[in-house]
């Protein structure tokens, strides 16, 4: 039991002390606190980690039938691992940043809360508890989005609870129905429908698992409802913004795949008009988000929109329902969480020293700040997907599965699409480090000044860089366990 | 349509006057006269009960000359109902009365859709 | 026959005597009393839970010498009790946070008068509980009526007088029905004892005689109880009710008294027309709808409103709508599910109405939304009890909310006619809901830069935090704790269906007549 | 700013709405709900003198229910519904009625053991010759009990409502002699005079005859009342004061409910666990018999006398 309670519970109590508690005199002294508090959290979680084995714990029960249980699998613990790895970082690069921003307690308080809310998701053992952890992390992320409490930042969170809640009642009401049709909710590999009376219901059933698809498809910023995405994440402060980007979207991911992995089953969806809609949704948001990002000016509002066109990557690798495309998806989840944080990073250290914000402002801006910018360019070039980033694997693993997959339309529109997307990727990394390195002629070298930041800033970007390269060079332990993954559920 | 209509003349009325009270009670926009709908209303039900309690043929339930005979008295259940309907009525009415008192005493009008008008200025 | 079982009994005639004994006691020491009063009796209903639950027992306690069809009668079950228990303690918490409004409010020469009406209003709502007898139940309701209409005219202004007088007639209109069908019943059975007419329903069912009148019976109490309790179309006189009364006054009415009618209606379902008779009369249909419409109607009024009590007093009406659809799917889980929303709104609610009035007094007492900005900053503790009642009203999991809706959607999936629009209103009203109650949270955490509002700390207002603070455990402990509550629930109502006790009654009957 | 004025007309089309969603910048639904940000409000004299009169024009065309066609409508309709309600119920009620048993037939279902043992074997069991007050007082006595508290709260109510404090009471009661409508009626108090010990005696002789006689602790309650009132219409309330005022009131009150209390509690509790009663039944048909039926009698005439004059009271001039 503690193996599960104890990583859940121990961060909420560390970020509801932190809440609650006064304001310490010092700024240090509250930074001695919230590292004492990480090490103490992160310590446990690896602890317990290594301990952990696949038992089902039941913790209580709510109604009949239906517990609050957690059980690890393979699948839990690949998002937990990435979790905590962006967490972890990201936690130490906003020492340096939150400087310069209000609230600090509050902030480390909710990045507390935010972690033992995402590990309760990832151990949830059935449907039930993973709604009700996914409704917490809408709740308690939503204080780093209005983290500055200006105007906009208050209706962007407005927005994100809106669509969230949206999202997440049309997954409850497919949930609801769940009950009678499924035999459990408990996760299991295959999926839990009754057969009988699945094939009984089945027109019913898949306007079931499409509400759920776009349910929690609210969450990964799906095409038709991922307005609040681009609109939340950029208020944010940078580091609050990688860590939603990079990591809560992943949440909707993660519920994806617990709902037609786990829940309804491969079997059940396969060859449905269901898949043929989510395909198409899903391609959408990949070409519709990279358009957007290539319109937009403002650098993070532009990796916002990479966000959305990103993570539909993976949502279209999942509905191909393919074994190599599988992996591919969870693939480019690791790639994605990895590369966008060090990117959102990157753009929060050039605005915590330079206050800049434009996309065309940032001439000359590798002259000043070089080892921030080349993160930055190697971390767009993994975006890309050029070897040997980890990237490059994943995209490469989600067109051959797009291939093997056989569908007539999408076997080969999915790769086209997957391609002009990655151009475009190009189109709108590549420009700030071509200006920022090679400013042009009129550009004045006097005036510029070294602003590289510190090394509380500088170390998480070269740690999440190098994890970004490395994860694209040693593939195969990784590629195993998808694979014995991909074994059960397909 | 069942048969015994114009046997139970009374409760009939009873019901006719029941519905004439809830008409008052419903349409009138004066207060004091909703009251009366009211009390038309409450005794309609003390009609009904005391047709139901008779009998034809016997006397009401108080003992006379030591005949404890059940085929010479009424039922005297409806009696004890109607008692205490009565008094629950005289209440109710009393404080509706005086809630009315109140209310002349501020909006010097006892209609009720003038007062809402009223509130709405207020509001303004 | 154990001591314990005299309970009942005792306190509601300790609740009247108080009521009677406050009338000529001064302010404080009428207080006093009502506190006293409310944890003795809360004592005893903890003592007859646990008496009914252990021994897993239903007892009859005769008020007088004369057994069943002849006197008067309480019935005791553990879920009679529990809601006796679960009553008190959201009267005395509900006391307890309006206290300083209550001080302002209402003249201080009649602060004893109000305990009275409390005290009175606490016994009718036991005597409703407990009750064996129709016609008891018809006298306690009509007790209950003018206590409700006292507590919403004890702060005198216009609007509360005009708010009285429309809940006055249109309760009127519903007790007179009532008692036409109490009569009707009556007539049909010549029992006024609960378990008496049921037999009686039953045996008229058998034989098909008196079909029409027992059904206009069965429609005339049920509509007469659904005015009194506010169903949708009847729910005009709620808002003003509600929304301009005292503070306490208004968690009161909001969460108890139209729950001892709602409550009383299922004491009528169960043990006087029995679930099959009702089922089968057509009137769950009506109920379906009605509170399906309910649901829907009233979250749009609430959103659209600007007045963050009335906006709480039109989420009553959405709630209740919840409770009658539940009666309306007709089957014993959705029957659960009505009753655990009953405790679920009851707690919610009163705990939004208090938290409301705290975050009011912070903003010059105005309680339009404009004027609510950043309230939650400068009351900290009624910032943090709204959101709690908000989330358990949106259905945020871990609080009691969630479950009820749960354990709706649970229940109509096994009603096969009627699950798909069970199932999409309820989704649409709980969307609906999170519209306006996240609104206001949002609105009430959003910082304002002038600070010409006074802040309170909780140091200022200790007996309002710690009420706050005990409602915000209750209903936490209500949440995630439903399970016992649930077979709590399931027990007293398979209670409520009748045993073995008519045979002896009629062997009586039999040797009586020879 | 100077672009977006340019562009004001294309910002309206729906088109351009359409496309701010989907690239997620705003969306059309949560800016007109929530927070618009508000600008001070700044009064021009010149146009609140307008704006007045505007305000005059609207609340004269709104609130005026007679010209108002939205409202007259309303009403139109909420008349004709009522109406057709009114009369559905009263359709059915009679539809209902038709099935119903016949009046006066001795086989009727409402006929039965329970009505057969009131009568049979009443007067052995509660003393009463008087079956009603038998039936109400002892074997329903929970019921009656709860009647009575419903004539207190109402007085608690009327008094919440109408209780004025006595320096008002004392200054309206001075305007209303110096205004010269109380009149010393000669004919008016004679008659009085002389009425008023037989409605006392009468409504004391009806409240002891409960057990006996038609009547009991109600209709004698509201005889006794009935003569207070008389007396107060005839002599004022002044002279009523001398033997009737505030503190009787308050005294007679709360103790006749605290005896009727204790005299129930006894009886509810005694006979819930069956322990012996020791109030005798007595000799039916004399004063003193009926075991608890003559105590409570006498306790809701009190009861009822004063709530009937508290009511008169109250409403006349707002104090006992």
């Amino acid at each position: 039991m503690i193996d599960y309670v104890l990583p859940i519970v121990l961060p909420v109590i560390c970020g509801v002390m932190l809440l609650v508690l006064g304001v310490p005199q010092k700024r240090s002294n509250l930074l001695l606190l919230v590292s004492v508090a990480m090490t103490a959290v992160l310590g446990i979680d690896v602890l317990l980690l290594t301990k952990v084995s696949g038992v089902r714990l039941n913790l209580f029960e709510l109604t009949h039938n239906v517990a609050i249980s957690f059980a690890l699998d393979r699948i839990g613990t690949i998002f937990y691992v990435l979790i905590l790895v962006v967490w972890c970082l990201v936690m130490i690069f906003s020492f340096e940043y939150m400087k310069h921003e209000q609230n600090e307690k509050r902030y480390y308080g909710f990045f507390f809360i935010v972690l033992g809310v995402l590990t309760g998701l990832c151990f949830a053992g059935n449907l039930i508890t993973f709604y009700a952890f996914f409704e917490l992390l809408t709740l308690t992320s939503m204080p780093l989005v209005l983290h500055n409490q200006s105007h906009e930042a208050v209706m962007a969170g407005l927005k994100y609870l809106f669509y969230s809640f949206a999202g997440a009642y049309l997954a409850l009401l497919g949930l609801y129905f769940l009950f009678q049709y499924g035999n459990t909710l408990d996760f299991t590999a295959g999926g839990v429908l009754n057969e009988q009376m699945a094939a009984q219901h089945q027109p019913l059933l898949l306007v079931l698992a499409l509400l759920m698809i776009l349910g929690f498809g609210v969450k990964a910023g799906m095409f038709p409802m991922h307005a609040w995405l681009p609109t939340a994440h950029p208020v944010a402060p940078a580091p609050a913004s990688a860590f939603l980007s990079a990591i809560i979207v992943k949440a909707g991911v993660l519920a994806l795949i617990r709902v037609v992995y786990y829940i309804f089953g491969v079997s059940f969806l396969r060859g449905t008009w269901v898949q043929t809609t989510w395909m198409i949704l899903a391609l959408l948001t990949v070409f519709m988000g990279s358009m957007l990002a290539y319109r937009e000016k403002i650098l993070k509002k532009r990796l916002a929109y990479s966000t959305v066109s990103q993570v539909s990557y993976i949502l279209f690798g999942l509905s191909l329902m393919e074994p190599v495309a599988f992996s591919g998806a969870i693939y480019h989840v690791i790639a994605h969480g990895l590369i966008k944080s060090t990117l959102f990073l990157c753009a929060g250290a050039i605005i915590y020293q330079t206050g800049k914000i434009r996309v065309e402002e940032l001439n000359g801006i590798g002259k000043q700040m070089p080892v921030t910018i080349w993160c930055y360019t190697i971390a767009s070039l993994g975006l890309i997907g050029i070897p040997p980033t980890s990237g490059f694997i994943s995209k490469w693993y989600l067109a051959s599965g797009a291939l093997n997959s056989g569908n007539p339309v999408f076997a080969w529109l999915g790769p086209v699409i997957l391609l002009i997307s990655a151009l475009l990727t190009a189109g709108y990394l590549l420009p700030i480090t071509m200006h920022g390195f090679f400013p042009g002629e009129a550009f004045d070298y006097k005036a510029m000044k070294k602003a590289e930041p510190c090394k509380k800033m500088v170390i998480p970007l070269l740690i999440l860089t190098a994890l970004s390269v490395i994860s694209g060079v040693f593939t195969s332990p990784l590629l195993a366990q998808l694979q014995m993954i991909a074994d059960t559920i397909f | 349509m069942g048969a015994n209509l114009l046997c139970n003349y009374g409760e009939s009325v009873a019901m006719l006057l029941f519905g004439i009270g809830f008409g008052n009670l419903l349409l009138q926009s004066n207060l004091i006269k909703k009251i009366i709908g009211l009390n038309i209303m409450d005794t309609a039900i003390y009609l009904f009960l005391a047709e139901k309690g008779y009998i034809s043929g016997r006397v009401a339930p108080i003992i006379t000359d030591g005949v404890q005979d059940v085929n010479k008295y009424i039922n005297p259940i409806p009696s004890g109902l109607v008692l205490t309907g009565i008094v629950v009525s005289v209440s109710v009415t009393a404080l509706m009365l005086s809630l009315s008192i109140r209310l002349y005493r501020r909006y010097h009008t006892l209609n009720l859709d003038k007062v809402a008008m009223i509130l709405k200025k207020e509001d303004k | 026959m154990e001591f314990v079982q005299n309970f009942p009994a005792f306190s509601i005639m300790l609740c009247l005597f108080a009521g009677i004994v406050s009338s000529v006691l001064k302010k404080n020491a009428a207080k006093w009393l009502n506190t006293i009063l409310i944890i003795v009796v809360g004592a005893m209903s903890v003592a007859v839970l646990y008496y009914t639950a252990s021994m897993n027992t239903v007892y009859v306690y005769q008020m007088g010498r004369f057994s069943a069809p002849w006197g008067n009668e309480l019935r005791i079950g553990c879920l009679e009790a529990g809601t006796a228990l679960f009553f008190c303690i959201i009267m005395l918490l509900s006391l307890l946070g309006g206290r300083t409004h209550l001080e302002e409010d209402v003249e201080s020469s009649r602060h004893n008068l109000y305990y009275v009406l409390i005290n009175l209003l606490l016994s009718s709502l036991l005597a409703l509980v407990y009750t064996n007898d129709l016609f008891t139940a018809y006298v306690f309701v009509e007790i209950n009526t003018i206590a409700a209409c006292g507590l919403i005219m004890v702060r005198q202004n216009g609007r509360t007088i005009e708010a009285a007088i429309r809940y006055m007639i249109m309760s009127l209109l519903g007790s007179g029905m009532l008692l036409l069908g109490i009569c009707m019943l009556y007539d049909l059975t010549g029992h006024l004892l609960m378990s008496n007419i049921h037999e009686q329903v039953l045996s008229i069912v058998a034989e098909g005689t008196y079909k029409v009148p027992l059904l206009v019976a069965i429609a005339i109490i049920s509509v007469g109880l659904a005015i009194k309790s506010a169903l949708f179309p009847f729910h005009a006189w709620l808002p003003d009710a509600y929304g301009y009364s005292t503070v306490s006054s208004a968690a009161i009415l909001s969460s108890l008294v139209s729950k001892g009618y709602i409550f009383l209606l299922i004491k009528i379902i169960y043990r006087v027309l029995g679930f099959e008779v009702f089922h089968d009369s057509g009137i769950i249909n009506v109920f379906f709808i009605f509170g399906l419409c309910g649901m829907i109607f009233g979250s749009f009024s609430a959103i659209r409103e600007n007045d963050i009590k009335r906006m709480i007093s039109f989420s009553s009406v959405a709630q209740i709508g919840y409770i009658y659809m539940g009666f309306g799917l007709g089957t014993k889980e959705a029957m659960i599910a009505s009753i655990y929303h009953i405790f679920a709104h009851a707690v919610c609610k009163s705990l939004l109405f208090i938290a409301s009035s705290g975050l009011t007094d912070v903003s010059n007492r105005s309680r339009h939304f404009v004027d609510l900005t950043g309230a939650a900053y400068r009351n900290k503790i009624a910032g943090v009890g709204f959101t709690v009642g908000a989330l358990s009203m949106v259905g945020i999991p871990l609080f009691p909310g969630f479950i009820s809706k749960l354990l709706f959607a649970q229940a109509s999936i096994l009603n096969h006619g009627k699950m798909l629009p069970a199932l999409i209103v309820l989704a649409i009203s709980t969307i609906l809901n999170a519209i306006y109650f996240l609104k206001t949270v949002i609105r009430i955490y959003t910082p304002v830069e002038n600070g010409r509002n006074l802040t309170i700390t909780f140091r200022q207002q200790r007996l309002f935090g710690v009420t706050l603070l005990l409602f915000i455990v209750f209903s936490l402990a209500l949440g995630s704790c439903s399970q016992p509550i649930v077979d709590l629930i399931r027990q007293g109502l398979e209670s409520e269906i009748i045993s073995s006790i008519p045979n002896t009654i009629h062997q009586l009957a039999q040797s009586l007549m020879i | 700013m100077s672009k977006l004025k340019q562009t004001q007309d294309y910002e309206k089309t729906a088109s351009f709405k359409f496309f701010r969603w989907i690239s997620g910048e705003k969306d059309p639904y949560i800016g007109t709900i929530e927070m618009q940000e508000q600008s001070e409000h700044q009064v021009e004299d010149d146009t609140i003198t307008e704006r007045m009169w505007e305000k005059q024009m609207i609340i004269d065309e709104i609130y005026d229910v007679d010209h108002n066609r939205i409202l007259t409508k309303f009403h139109k309709l909420y008349k004709i519904a009522a109406v057709l309600f009114c009369v559905a119920l009263t359709f059915f009620l009679l539809l209902t009625v038709s099935y119903l048993p016949r009046t006066g037939n001795a086989a009727n279902p409402d006929n039965n053991e329970v009505a057969q043992r009131y009568i049979e074997s009443g007067l052995q069991e509660t003393g009463a010759v008087n079956i009603v007050s038998g039936m109400i007082l002892t074997y329903r006595a929970f019921d009656t009990f709860g009647e009575t508290n419903a004539l207190f709260i109402a007085t608690v109510c009327v008094m919440i409502l109408l209780m004025v404090d006595e320096k008002t009471l004392e200054e309206r009661s001075e305007a209303r002699l110096n205004s010269g409508r109380i009149k010393d009626d000669i004919i008016l108090q004679m008659t009085a005079k002389f009425l008023v010990p037989f409605i006392l005696i009468f409504g004391i002789y009806v409240i002891l005859n409960g057990q006996n006689s038609p009547g009991g602790g109600f209709s004698g309650g509201a005889i006794l009342g009935a003569g207070l009132i008389l007396y107060a219409n005839a002599f004022g309330i002044k002279p009523t004061q001398r033997f009737f005022n505030e503190k009787v009131y308050r005294i007679a009150k709360v103790s006749a409910l605290c005896m009727y209390g204790c005299i129930g509690l006894y009886y509810y509790t005694m006979g819930a666990n069956h322990l012996a009663d020791h109030i005798p039944n007595g000799i039916p048909g004399h004063i003193l018999s009926g075991g608890i039926i003559l105590p409570i009698d006498i306790c809701v005439g009190l009861e009822v006398a004063c709530t009937m004059y508290a009511f008169y009271a109250l409403f006349k001039r707002g104090g006992l």
